[in-house]
């Protein structure tokens, strides 16, 4: 943060003044959450009914955060907001670790949506939906995947189609997390199919529980049914719930995609460090490890120490990006680096788990501890090269953004989009 | 898979391809995965009916072979059933069967007659619960007792433990091996059912707390069996792989295929190079987990001198090779290979668990270094 | 090999017949040499006169199996070969096994060079060269990767221009191995600027000691000094030493890359099996490990394994292509999966070598047996993805024409080759 | 290398650069690697003039940092050192220079002041031969014999071991480790040259025969340096990977240069997407070879409680991934890469040394381990 930044948000409310009111109302509100990572990989542990009890605490803590004060850190005042810096924002998060937070509205919810929002709504868009975010009463998704697109997102099939005041949308958006419990969604529909991609898109907004949405969720290999599916049949979208621009919607897309790529450094997200450390980690591997009673063997003991090995470099380069990102030293593509990183590190990770677990990472009794679904989350190993854009798009950015080199061939650019070859199926 | 299949022996891989293909299509898989009894009696029944549990036991003993070769015919049932991720216990059933065709005796034919027939069930009570689960460690005492024998220990994963109505276990007797044949109703007997990653395959932890069975049902010398356990491992080890391959080949064709038909920014993944070379890759692995799989497969049969190096070789380079071709057909498949309505997990489900049973790739590499030293030392001690 | 040609074998002589013959002779003639595998990577272990000297021994030997009418077992009786079939030559080979032969005179003069005289050779060409090989007086070499060409020899710039009934060739070729002590070459080389660039090459044979042909050996990074480059200045060849049509050197080249990538599966050369397992062995790392005191070690024992699990699948492997291109289910593109398998397969052997060798890996005295220089291979270690075409190009190969995947897009196709963009270099 | 580093570092970064390319270019590298003395003994003062002894010790015993953070600032000593492959025990000298600054007290004064104005040598005498080559065993003996000690062992290897005339050696004196500053020649050592992967470090065994040195020599508490040590061993680690992580840097950018003016079938390689991706794999290892390299020297400079795992989680990921790296570098050359008058082998040399010394990769690992399950007992033993 420049010392320009700093004098600013003195004048507002100093940090640590600010680090001092979100400690009294960390303390005073919320409930110390035992310490420890996630265990495995999108586990299926809750009921329906549970989910929901979870969904409705995350909106009442979300409210709470409101009326202390601590929503919305760096969201302007005249929409609910805090007017304040992303140091302020740190800080809070800081203050989190180790308590419960609102996890289920941050991500898509303040960003990318939020984020979206802010950059392209209409100020009535703005003063109607944010402070409801804010507030806890509107949880938002993004429609962004179809199930043709993989990660050609540009490349949308649902069609949005004019109708006077507006617009009726048909198509197929995926890989929704929670959108049975959600409220709003960001869309990206083709709107012009006589020009090239990303000529002919347009960001529409439209509520979950509108006729012709069907939410449907998808099971996973290992039984997890928070992704879902969304079926759209002549869905009408009025004009004023568009976003930016007809046929402009690749300007949106693009800052977009750039909110969703910031996840947990976006300013716009309220959660303590380390939430991308989700899925299987090292204090997994011991337990599990010593469970199966082999933790001393050499070989074993080897795969523990290449797992830490993996998590505190990742925790480093994490923060090299951060740093780089903010002096200018590496551009806003090295995200893509520590995506890339924590992809393949992760699907490691998970796989050394299954390894120290021998026998019992295959086949296991409901008392074996830590040994349980090991196996399981070791089947779902490659998700964290998946989900949130591959790995192999990473490595698409980073050899072409990042160190330069010529760009892939594509069949798709100077073509309008009707032409352009499509997937058989 | 071999190239060179007599025409009987092909005869006989498509008669099971088809069976499989009509019986235990991938909707079949999925719901026999809910239900929990993982297959129908009905099946197995059929499978054995084609032979499925007769090609390692002479005719003298009911068996017979299509080729002369039991363990090539048995292996093209293997490659198909792992090609279809078909349920049922091919590998423990027919290790018992092996078992008592060749030292099984008299005392033991009723049993051998109902897994030729597929009117009943065996199975091989061999690896231990953890800390005993490593490979060749065996801690189940069995001790001679007047005219019985004594059973205490736990085997752990047991397949098929629930529905078999023998369990053919192996245990230590003093510094020897022996092997009992053992009624899984007998008392001391419990039977507790574990989960897994194999949708239609079933474990269960079995427990022997003082297991009194006659001396005769021993099966072979009580604390003379380790040459006769050496061999079912053999046996074990090679039919796991060739069941692994079938899911590799099936796993990678559904991939290449969809490369082709899938498009990114107007062009076939398959046209990008980056995943081209990646499909190199697993061809070579593919390839070479066939090739040594058909070694193995050839030295076990021909009982060569290389046999137990040539199966722990095949384990470790198809457990380790196979987990990574398929990890990577999912990746290729992006967010939809992570889904339980997408086929491919059925595969790497399969090639997962085989990939572990009798021994994970690093226990056989720990075997395969020692028959390397031991060469060295006979090259040394022969100069 | 089909019934059919086992008959016409029979006529000739017996397979089993001549076993005996070779067998005889082996044991008669040959020095018994020591079991185990070469010894590292391209180890500079003689003299410039020891290796002169190697080279006459190997030509005497060639001589020997010359008159003992071994030699050129499948090339036709005319060209003083013996009219035999591959499973002669098979056997001779087997036969070979743990003695001296005339390694030397295998790859590349038997195969690919002979092997493209014969293809395309005229009469005359034919009834001068192939004799003189075949009795050890010619050692060919192949003119055919330059310094500017890489994977793509048909880039070839090496030029030859005619003067009246002859050619003048200026350029320079590389990777020739053991070009210092041999007589002849087969070269590639540009007739036509004008046309694209497959179409424009013409073949050519030439001898090394012509005037204009300076050859100049390279140091590897070990100090190892056979390979050699050659610089070629006006070096005046009879149009009477052009193999097949001018300007069709491609449809020349095409066959001589398909002797190449045969290697020692060529029915043209006679070595005992096994010649592909040059480089670091298991042998060599179970003698390391133990030398460095670690054999003990579990870790060491399962590189130890590791290695031993590469060699036998790579010797089943490669079983199984010959098997499959022989009985046509695999097509003869397939060579590629064993070339891309064993590249990576002696890079890692290498890698474990210096891994079991521990501290001594890296620093080593002359008195410490296997460990000395087991750190130089390692520095050595990608050869085996680079010689005889690298891994990149027979995942190539592998891709586009084993699994009928897309070509890659080459900006040289349809393009006179003077207009093709080049290295900067 | 960390982004945030002062003006004055900056200048003291690019001073070193300068005189390093100006002083050992490549061709440089060559000549120094034929005679065998690895480099000049005034390029080695020079060195000292310009800091490179000095950083790790206060300003009252002679030394003094640029920034207040010495380590900080040799850090780019040691990077630009990599960078250039250049010659000098950099590491070793400096680990010595720490000691003596910190425990050497008075005695040994004067070789600190010989070793600051790089007019003398002392070297670090730690890891012995094998059997005990293993990181952290210590076979060497201290024994205390009236008012001398007495040193018995073998160490191996020690950099530079020819051309210094003290060696800081560590031993063993009951169950605590002592450490001794011995001239080279004294009676009953001796020192054997051996070769090596790097052209321009050089290495040697010492063998210590009833070495006797005056009390004295100590620095430090006899049978009580483990702390130390440690400490040393940590400088040493983040050291070696600053030099690696400079070698890493220059054969990478040499590698995406290559590619961009390299053509083939009518293409710059780094346009085709199989190399694409593996170049961004590259980039990946090599930023996050900065990072942790980066984290492990403010660590160990704040003598953190983290010091120790993150010095072998830095030595462990940048011994394996760059290795790695450089070898893909030369891969991607081609075969141009593995010959002798191509720059590349010399950063992969450097690299392959460093990776090694103090440590294995797989050793680190170990000792990681350690880290990770006492970390999980403390938190159990606080809950």
């Amino acid at each position: 943060m420049s010392a320009a930044q700093i004098d600013e948000a003195d004048e507002v409310e100093g940090v640590d003044a600010f680090r001092q009111r979100a400690r009294a109302f960390v303390r005073d509100n919320l409930r110390r959450i035992e310490p420890g990572e996630v265990v495995g990989i999108l586990r299926n542990d809750m009921t329906d009914e549970e989910e929901l009890a979870e969904v409705e605490h995350d909106r009442k803590l979300q409210r709470m955060f409101f009326d202390a004060g601590l929503a919305g850190i760096c969201v302007p005042r005249e929409y609910g907001g805090q007017g304040l810096t992303p140091a302020h924002q740190r800080a809070l998060n800081e203050e989190l670790l180790g308590y419960e937070f609102a996890a289920r509205m941050q991500s898509p919810t303040m960003s990318p949506c939020l984020a979206v929002l802010l950059d392209f709504g209409t100020e009535e868009q703005k003063r109607t939906h944010i402070p409801r975010i804010l507030t806890g009463e509107e949880i938002w998704m993004q429609f962004l995947s179809e199930p043709s697109g993989g990660s050609d997102v540009a490349a949308a099939l649902t069609t949005a189609v004019r109708d006077g005041d507006e617009w009726v949308l048909n198509g197929s958006k995926v890989w929704t997390t929670g959108a049975w419990w959600s409220d709003w969604a960001l869309c990206l529909a083709r709107t012009n199919w006589d020009v090239p991609k990303h000529r002919g898109l347009t960001v529409f907004i439209l509520p979950l529980r509108r006729e012709g949405v069907e939410v449907q969720r998808i099971a996973l290999l290992n039984g997890f049914r928070d992704f879902c599916q969304e079926f759209l049949t002549d869905v009408r979208v009025p004009d004023t719930d568009r976003i930016g621009e007809v046929d402009d919607g690749w300007t949106v897309g693009t800052r977009w995609m750039f909110h969703e790529r910031m996840l947990y450094n976006s300013p716009y997200v309220t959660a303590p460090p380390g939430q991308g450390h989700a899925g299987v980690g090292t204090r997994t591997i011991l337990l599990a490890a010593r469970e199966a009673g082999h933790l001393d063997d050499p070989q074993v003991r080897d795969l523990v120490g290449e797992a830490r090995v993996l998590q505190l470099v990742g925790d480093a380069l994490q923060e090299r990006i951060k740093d780089g990102m903010t002096s200018g030293a590496l551009s806003d593509q090295a995200a893509a680096i520590g995506r890339l990183y924590t992809g393949l590190a992760q699907a490691r990770t998970t796989a050394i788990a299954y390894e120290v677990s021998g026998a019992d990472g295959v086949v296991w009794g409901d008392d074996d501890g830590p040994l349980v679904d090991v196996g399981t989350d070791y089947l779902m190993r490659q998700i964290s090269c998946i989900g949130g854009g591959t790995t192999e798009m990473a490595r698409n950015v980073v050899s072409e953004r990042v160190l330069g080199m010529p760009r892939e061939r594509t069949l798709d650019r100077d073509v309008p989009f009707r032409d352009v070859p499509r997937s058989a199926s | 898979m071999q190239f060179d299949m007599s025409s009987d022996q092909e005869f006989f891989r498509e008669t099971t391809a088809r069976f499989l293909s009509d019986r235990v299509p991938v909707a079949e898989l999925r719901r026999l995965s809910e239900g929990g009894a993982g297959y129908d009696d009905d099946y197995w029944r059929q499978g054995a009916e084609l032979g499925w549990t007769s090609l390692l036991v002479d005719e003298a003993h009911g068996g017979g072979s299509i080729s002369g070769d039991g363990l090539a015919d048995l292996a093209l049932v293997a490659f198909e059933v792992g090609r279809h991720a078909a349920p049922g216990p091919l590998v423990s059933a027919n290790v018992v069967a092996s078992a008592l065709g060749s030292a099984g005796g008299d005392a033991h034919a009723e049993v051998l007659a109902g897994l030729l027939d597929g009117s009943a069930l065996a199975t091989w009570a061999s690896t231990e619960r953890r800390p005993h689960d490593r490979l060749g460690d065996v801690a189940l005492t069995v001790r001679a007792d007047g005219d019985e024998l004594v059973l205490d220990g736990v085997k752990r994963p047991v397949e098929s433990a629930d529905r078999a109505g023998h369990l053919l276990v192996t245990g230590r007797t003093g510094d020897g091996l022996t092997q009992v044949l053992v009624p899984t109703d007998a008392p001391g007997v419990s039977v507790r059912p574990l989960r897994g990653v194999d949708l239609t395959r079933r474990f269960a932890e079995v427990r022997f707390d003082a297991v009194r069975v006659p001396a005769s049902a021993a099966v072979g010398e009580v604390g003379g069996a380790a040459e006769q356990v050496e061999r079912q491992l053999q046996l074990a080890l090679v039919l796991a792989c060739c069941e692994s391959v079938g899911a590799l080949q099936s796993g990678f064709d559904m991939t290449v295929e969809y490369a082709s038909d899938r498009y990114s920014f107007g062009r076939p993944l398959s046209s990008y190079q980056a995943l081209k070379h990646r499909f190199a890759d697993m061809k070579t692995w593919l390839e070479a987990s066939h090739a040594i799989t058909d070694a193995a497969v050839a030295a076990v049969s021909a009982r060569s001198p290389q046999a137990a190096e040539l199966a722990s070789v095949a384990k470790a380079y198809v457990g380790d090779r196979g987990d990574e071709l398929l990890h990577e057909c999912v990746q290729l498949h992006g967010g939809i290979g992570v889904t339980f309505e997408h086929d491919i997990h059925l595969f790497l489900r399969r090639q997962t668990l085989n990939r572990t049973l009798h021994g994970t790739p690093a226990e056989h590499r720990q075997r395969v270094a020692t028959f390397v030293e031991r060469g060295a030392t006979h090259e040394e001690d022969a100069a």
